[in-house]
């Protein structure tokens, strides 16, 4: 009975809603890096590294160019940087991508984590700095439902979800898009219609740095104005699983995120609401949830996604 | 063999490379002048080498960061050889241990013969269930397994934490488990100062040879690795696709959680909430550094355990942690990309047409 | 010198404030201080043996190292050892002292504070993983608010939330956010790096909302926002620790910090002090001085609480 | 006459020359130093056994490989053809072996890929596309649902898709390798009719095949390989299928086996009212029923795509039965797994090598013992007898004459009619009771068609029940004892290949029943 009370109390109550936009929007902007990499036949499981440097780079232009977008800027070439080393390797010398990724991953974690000192002086996470200016929709009156849901978030909010249109746009509807996906189906057929396979690959693996970097920028100077080591804490990780299940198209692995955000949300509200009369060493297992619903429905709803045909092989030119 | 020779050269000429680029950063961050920088520099590598091979204690303490990391990498690349990506040999790890501490803690009454025995094998069976589950989701309802198993460490991480800070702490709510039963703890093999080093690396060794055997000399690694080539053409030959997937996921969380059992059976003596510390993860470039072979793995194993016990030591000298992950982050790279190598060293005979 | 637990410096928590006290006694005696961060738990024993082969006093941090230090203390007898935030002394090692907190009683005053600050009659706790030193935050923070209820007759909840790690701060923030929207407007965080999260909820929350900080003095980290900060006096121990070995006076066994030691207490509010009452600010003295002359038992167990009071 | 090697002043009138084109493999020498001459708008026929270095020469011409020596000209121009994009600008379109498609992508997209219609901000017009592909088809004839999915489409479609993709690029030069070896005698026809009336809109057409009366069909000049050499080039007009099967083999062949009446023993296969669905859910096999006896061979005749591929799949326990039973030797087979029925003594010879028949990541070796891998002789309590592997490849190899008598490189780096040979080896090898047998000499060269027709023959004297699925009406009529013709999931009647005639057997694939066609006679 109570759970009931507390669910109805969770789900009438507008901060739930914010909530699951703030837990998705930087595992959006991550999952449609993936879609972009992967959807030309390049496996990235550096969404991580790349988030992680997002976020650094966010701050270190906001501390070093005295603004935010400056420092989101920073942070989407950077994260393209990254991505870069990526590409070269994995396109230009078929190295494995699997590693060539998590070598990405440390490199990140030990870049961020080295340059805090050489940069603010101090180590473990950054001094605080002004954050993205949150769009006030006042206009909808500051004590409205729909003002506490939607009326105070950060503008990457919704930039996150104009960019799952705009990719769904770009892989569906342009020349581009179509090669990517021939790309990433049959490399060698499109090779033979004398489409630049490696230069589209680039262009997805590189598409992928830059909307990692984003959703690694969104947590730091989205949403703190400041950074901590090792902040996203493996969400490239679930990005990366959202974007499979969301069958590795953009509204797809929107969905995806969304579900693990309305999970997570969940799991906050739930836990410390007081209705349910629950003791404080059985709370730390309402983390569970959000892994254990999304288990159950890849489980047991979604079931079989389909992958681009080449994802993950190498294309090497013949003799 | 020729390519055996790039296969052991490649790795080294990496690490060579890498360090030189290492090289650069040290310097870089050295103070004083000229000089002084490259004694610092000198300092730092021969603090590494002593630290990954000077002495005895030097050497156990590789030693023994290497035996989980044989075993998880065993534990990828054996689910690489089915065409699976295990990405959750953290979880399982994890999973595996906690059970084997749970089993062990409460096995006083054996004796150790069978309460070693035992308890590797508790931690096994759990492995395995814990990557049953994602080979079965695959196999039945063709849920990918790269999902699954990330949910599944993250399901892991919350419910050791949570038994070692609740339920399963130590009695003075440290979150972490009792002493495990005398019984239980592996004997060490030898030990200096405070060093000690169990029987654990002997089973991982073996459990290296037992998979390389199962791969190459038998029909369960014939269907496995044809399950990994052409499941159509598998099923046509008579293999059962989806037993094999399962056999597979439950055969890799076995080593996965064998790595665990052993870290708690031979060197804590108890679970930690931390005793994975992403040695799942480390498993996926080891195994694809040893190129998914049981030796290779052991190989690749030794060069990062090393790599990282060398540069702890660096700290010593002044060289912040985090450049000690750069570095080895650029030899993984390199390795990785094995072809930047080859084409540097001329090695690369651009083989014709091979589709 | 110094070995840190896998947290490493810049946890601002345990490995910083011990680090300060090093580097306070750096100043003091001119020794020459080290530290050495683990990446693992497996470096523990390593690390700390290096360390005894190199220096006089070594310093472990954290619960994590209890076992380690026990095994390397034995190894070397000429060496001293600090063990800051776990008790060894059931070891009998000769060349051991270690430290743990009352972090219960900072977290008391904390409570009461927020119990009287609290407008909506319900105020948050955030903790990272449930660690004891968190558990004892928890409890102690707790007990506060009750006795606050007791003392004047009132019913504040407290709301309750665990984030299962200590980095991720996004996941601090969104908690501490979910926590206000059911109408707690003070939150106190014993999570570590998540704290920060909590700290910026309360910024983007605006008047009315608060936090409540941990372990050091974070009330600088969002001025006016942070009430105060449940302190523990990690560079304390740490300078006197070194100081005693320094001195000769250096004791085995260990020692619990609380109130009365002076080892855990309330920041000094700098920028709060003017929108606490003046009363409040005397009845929190009231209480720490009935804490320290033993009048006042602050439970640091669920048992305890439950008991407390009745 | 032999035919005289022209003067480089003649160039001009050759649409492509290659000049002494050598190729090395790892293991073999593909290409020794090979001339082809191709007259401007002549159909140019290239045959040659397996292995013989056809597709690799044509795999050069189209710049996918790059010759180790040698020149070529195309238009009396010498070319340096680094890649397809060359070729293409080169005027030179190329349907491969394999077909090149992106299976997801519509026909639309498949064949405006690389250079597509675009508007503003690089939409890609898909509307565009369309017509201007319905254009093309309708001009050469070629017709196919623009917006369906490749993955969607039957082989014949897929084939004429690939043609389109040539034309749409403007290719004056189209080179064809094996376009018959997947396609019916309709399909066929179609294909001859569309060639011709390429050559008559002035294009010429380099054309692989193994079919010898094809050559004669539609052919202007041959061009004979063999190991790698030319063996000769003539008119077609001056030579016939015996002459050209003795350039190829060098030796006599016999183009239709003669078989001796044998009479079939007692029932081995019976099959009831089954129904099979197929991958779309649509019911491919509407319930049909048949027997089949030991030492027959039972043909199934009829048009791809009319349930014989879904029927053997399910016989093969690769596909599940939606209704019906299958009995072998009285005993119910209907549910059982694929190994069960392998053990059962039915062996399977699938239709579609690549996605089935064998691991190409494997090595020959390897990929005959596929199927036998667990037990004896190969297996001994679970572990692997290499030795026996070995030897037994070795054998096969030998005895099929697969080349290169390699059996430690990979199944991949056969030449496509090789890969079948290496199929068709192991499940002879077998020794089955019972053979399904789908389209087992699909790529084959007529030498080695003769050799696996042999077989079969010898196979059903000795007592062995064989149901055949074939395309090739000939390769039916030769072998069959008795033939059952296939329309739309039911059959349309048994027949005898001595009491029908080609083109009534046509008319029963087409739909009508066997009732109807006796009808028609009278
Ligand atoms: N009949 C059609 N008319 C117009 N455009 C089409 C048609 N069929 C396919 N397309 C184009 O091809 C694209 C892919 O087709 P489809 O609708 O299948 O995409 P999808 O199913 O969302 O993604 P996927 O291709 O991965 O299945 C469409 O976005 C559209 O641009
Ligand atoms: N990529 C490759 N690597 C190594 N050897 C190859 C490769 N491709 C072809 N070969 C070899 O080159 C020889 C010629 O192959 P090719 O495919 O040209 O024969 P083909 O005449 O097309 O035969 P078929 O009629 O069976 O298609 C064969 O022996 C084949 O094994
Ligand atoms: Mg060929
Ligand atoms: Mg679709």
């Amino acid at each position: 009975m109570s759970w009931l009370v507390a669910l109805w109390e969770t789900f009438t109550n507008p901060v739930f809603y914010k909530l699951t936009l703030s837990a998705a929007t930087p595992l959006i902007f991550a999952a449609l890096g993936g879609v972009f990499s992967e959807r030309t036949g390049v496996t990235n499981i550096a969404l991580e590294g790349i988030m992680l440097m997002g976020a650094f780079m966010g701050v270190a232009g906001t501390f070093l160019f005295g603004s935010p977008w400056i420092g989101l800027l920073l942070a989407i070439v950077c994260g393209m940087g990254l991505a870069l080393l990526h590409a070269w390797a994995s396109i230009n010398f078929c190295a494995d991508q699997i590693v060539s990724a998590t070598a990405l991953i440390l490199l990140a974690q030990g870049l961020t984590g080295f340059l805090l000192e050489p940069i603010f002086g101090q180590p473990g996470s950054t001094p605080i700095f002004p954050k993205i200016p949150e769009v006030k929709l006042t206009f909808l009156g500051t004590d409205s439902f729909l003002y506490r849901m939607i009326g105070s978030l950060s503008p990457l909010v919704y930039i996150a979800f104009l960019l799952v249109i705009v990719s769904w746009f770009l892989i569906y509807k342009t020349r581009l898009g179509l090669r990517m996906r021939a790309v990433g189906e049959n490399p060698e057929a499109a090779d033979t219609l004398g489409v630049n396979v490696f230069r589209i690959r680039y262009f997805g693996v590189i598409m992928s740095g830059f909307f990692a970097a984003l959703g690694g920028a969104y947590l730091s100077i989205g949403e703190l104005g400041q950074f901590t080591e090792n902040m996203t804490g493996g969400k490239g990780f679930i990005a990366l699983a959202a974007m499979i299940l969301g069958n590795w198209k953009p509204a797809g692995a929107m969905w995806a995120c969304l579900l693990f955000g309305v999970a997570q949300a969940l799991n906050q509200q739930l836990q410390s609401n007081p209705t349910l009369a629950i003791s404080s060493t059985t709370k730390p297992l309402f983390n569970l949830l959000p892994f254990v619903i999304t288990l159950i429905v890849v489980g047991g709803f979604v079931g079989r996604t389909r992958a681009p045909a080449a994802d993950g092989v190498p294309y090497e030119k013949k003799g | 063999m020729k390519t055996n020779l790039r296969r052991v050269l490649i790795p080294i000429v990496s690490v060579f490379i890498s360090l030189l680029v290492a090289s650069v950063i040290i310097l870089w961050i050295g103070e004083g002048g000229f000089g002084e920088r490259f004694v610092f520099l000198g300092d730092a590598y021969r603090a590494m080498l002593k630290g990954a091979f000077g002495d005895t204690a030097a050497w156990m303490d590789t030693i023994i960061k290497m035996t989980p990391l044989i075993l998880t990498g065993l534990a990828v690349g054996f689910g690489f050889r089915a065409g699976v990506f295990n990405i959750g040999a953290e979880g399982q790890m994890a999973m595996g241990a906690l059970t084997a501490t749970l089993f062990a803690v409460n096995a006083s009454s054996f004796p150790a013969f069978i309460a070693i025995p035992l308890t590797v094998i508790v931690g096994m069976l759990a492995g395995s269930v814990w990557a049953g589950i994602a080979g079965f989701l695959k196999a039945k309802t063709g849920a990918h397994e790269v999902i699954t198993t990330i949910m599944l460490n993250w399901i892991a991480y919350n419910i050791t934490n949570w038994a070692v800070s609740g339920p399963f702490n130590d009695g003075l709510n440290n979150p972490r488990s009792p002493e495990i039963a005398e019984a239980t703890k592996l004997p060490n093999i030898l030990s200096s100062q405070a060093t000690f080093m169990s029987y654990g690396i002997l089973i991982a060794i073996a459990a290296a040879v037992v998979i390389y055997v199962i791969l190459y000399k038998t029909s369960m690694g014939y269907e496995i690795k044809s399950v990994g080539f052409n499941p159509y053409a598998s099923e046509y030959g008579g293999i059962n696709v989806s037993k094999n997937i399962i056999l597979t996921m439950a055969i890799s969380g076995a080593l996965a959680g064998l790595a665990g059992t052993l870290e708690s059976m031979g060197l804590y003596y108890r679970f930690y909430g931390t005793l994975t510390s992403g040695k799942g993860f480390d498993g996926i470039s080891i195994a694809l550094i040893g190129q998914n072979n049981p030796f290779g793995i052991i190989f690749a194993s030794l060069l990062i355990s090393g790599l990282r016990t060398g540069s702890n030591q660096m700290q010593y000298v002044g060289v912040p942690k985090h450049i000690v992950t750069i570095i080895q982050s650029i030899i993984i790279f390199l390795v990785a990309a094995e072809r930047i190598i080859t084409s540097l060293l001329r090695l690369d005979k651009r083989k014709g047409g091979a589709a | 010198s110094m070995v840190t637990d896998t947290g490493g410096l810049g946890d601002q928590s345990f490995n910083d404030g011990t680090w300060n006290g090093v580097l306070w006694a750096q100043e003091e005696f001119g020794v020459e201080g080290k530290v050495i961060q683990s990446r693992e738990q497996a470096d523990y024993i390593p690390n700390l043996s290096k360390a005894a082969d190199e220096s006089e006093v070594v310093i472990a941090v954290g619960f994590m190292m209890q076992d380690a230090l026990q095994q390397v203390a034995a190894q070397f007898p000429d060496t001293k050892f600090i063990g800051i935030d776990f008790d060894l002394s059931g070891a009998g090692l000769p060349n051991v002292k270690t430290y743990t907190f009352k972090e219960h009683e900072c977290a008391f005053l904390a409570g009461y504070l927020a119990g009287m600050m609290s407008e909506t009659g319900q105020v948050g706790f955030v903790g990272g993983i449930k660690v004891p030193a968190v558990a004892r935050f928890e409890v102690g923070y707790r007990a506060g608010v009750k006795m606050w209820n007791m003392v004047w007759d009132e019913d504040v909840e407290v709301l309750i939330g665990y984030t299962q790690t200590f980095t991720d701060a996004q996941m601090g923030k969104n908690l501490t956010e979910a926590q206000y929207s059911q109408g707690a407007d003070i939150v106190f965080a014993a999570a570590g790096l998540c704290g920060l999260g909590t700290f910026e909820a309360a910024k983007s929350a605006g008047d009315g909302y608060f936090a409540i900080g941990v372990d050091v003095d974070q009330d600088h980290l969002a001025p006016g926002k942070i009430l105060t900060s449940a302190m523990k006096g990690l560079a304390v121990s740490s300078f006197v620790g070194i100081a005693d070995a320094y001195e000769g006076y250096f004791e085995p066994g260990h020692e619990e910090l609380g109130l009365l030691e002076d080892g855990v207490g309330l920041s000094e509010m700098k920028y709060t002090k003017d929108i606490i009452p003046q009363f409040l600010l005397l009845e929190i003295e009231g209480l720490k001085a009935m804490a320290v002359d033993g009048e006042l038992e602050i439970p640091a167990t669920e048992e305890e609480l439950a008991a407390f009071g009745e | 006459m032999p035919f005289q090697i022209p003067e480089p002043s003649a160039y001009s009138r050759y649409a492509v020359v290659m000049k002494k084109i050598r190729k090395q493999f790892p293991k073999v020498l593909a290409n020794d130093d090979v001339d082809l001459y191709v007259e401007r708008g002549e159909i140019h026929a290239i045959v040659g056994e397996n292995g013989a270095g056809k597709s690799t020469l044509m795999n050069q011409l189209y710049g996918l490989y790059s010759p180790d020596s040698g020149e070529i000209l195309v238009g009396g121009e010498e070319v340096v053809i680094h890649g397809p994009k060359d070729a293409i600008n080169a005027g030179i379109g190329m349907v491969h072996q394999h077909f090149m498609l992106v299976g997801p992508l519509t026909v639309a997209e498949n064949i405006v890929l690389g250079n597509e219609p675009v508007g503003a901000m690089d939409v890609f017009r898909y509307q565009k596309a369309r017509q201007e592909v319905q254009k093309i088809s309708q001009a050469y004839g070629l017709t196919v649902d623009v917006d369906a999915r490749i993955e969607d489409l039957p082989v014949g479609s897929q084939q004429r898709v690939e043609i389109l993709k040539t034309l749409y690029r403007g290719a004056e030069i189209l080179i064809l390798d094996e376009p018959t070896a997947v396609l019916t005698p309709q399909e066929t026809e179609d294909l001859f009719r569309v060639l011709k009336n390429l050559q008559k809109n002035g294009k010429t057409v380099i054309f692989i095949t193994h079919k010898l009366n094809e050559v004669m069909a539609v052919s202007n000049n041959v061009t004979v390989m063999r190991l790698g050499k030319v063996t000769g080039r003539i008119p077609t007009s001056e030579t016939s299928p015996r002459k050209l099967a003795n350039m190829m083999v060098g030796r006599e062949v016999l183009l239709r086996v003669e078989k001796s009446p044998h009479k079939p023993g007692s029932e081995i296969l019976r099959v009831d009212s089954l129904k099979v669905k197929d991958n779309r859910g649509l019911m491919a096999v509407e319930g049909v029923s048949f027997t089949l006896h030991e030492g027959e061979i039972l043909g199934i005749a009829g048009v791809a795509g009319n349930g014989q591929t879904e029927l053997i799949e399910s016989l093969a326990g690769l596909r599940k039965a939606d209704s019906g039973s299958v009995f072998f030797e009285g005993a119910d087979i209907t549910q059982k797994a694929p190994r069960d029925i392998r053990e059962l003594g039915i062996s399977h010879i699938a239709e579609d090598r690549f996605k089935y028949a064998m691991v190409r990541e494997f090595s020959v070796a390897f990929n005959m013992a596929l199927g036998r891998h667990y037990k004896h002789p190969f297996a001994k309590s679970g572990f692997l007898r290499e030795e026996e592997i070995y030897q037994n490849a070795k054998k096969l190899v030998e005895e099929f004459d697969v080349r290169p008598r390699e059996i430690h490189i990979l199944a991949s780096n056969l030449s496509g009619g090789n890969q079948q040979k290496m199929v068709v080896a192991r499940e002879f090898a077998y020794h089955p009771k019972c053979m399904l047998v789908a389209q087992p000499t699909r790529g084959l060269d007529i030498g080695a068609i003769e050799f696996i027709h042999k077989t079969l023959i010898h196979f059903r004297d000795s007592n062995v029940g064989i149901l055949l699925v074939s395309m090739e009406l000939e390769e039916i009529f030769s072998l069959c004892d008795r033939i059952l013709v296939m329309y739309e999931g039911s059959f349309m009647g048994e027949v005898k290949p001595d009491e029908i005639s080609l083109e009534e057997i046509g008319l029963m694939m087409a739909g009508q029943t066997w009732e109807q066609v006796e009808g028609e006679r009278a």
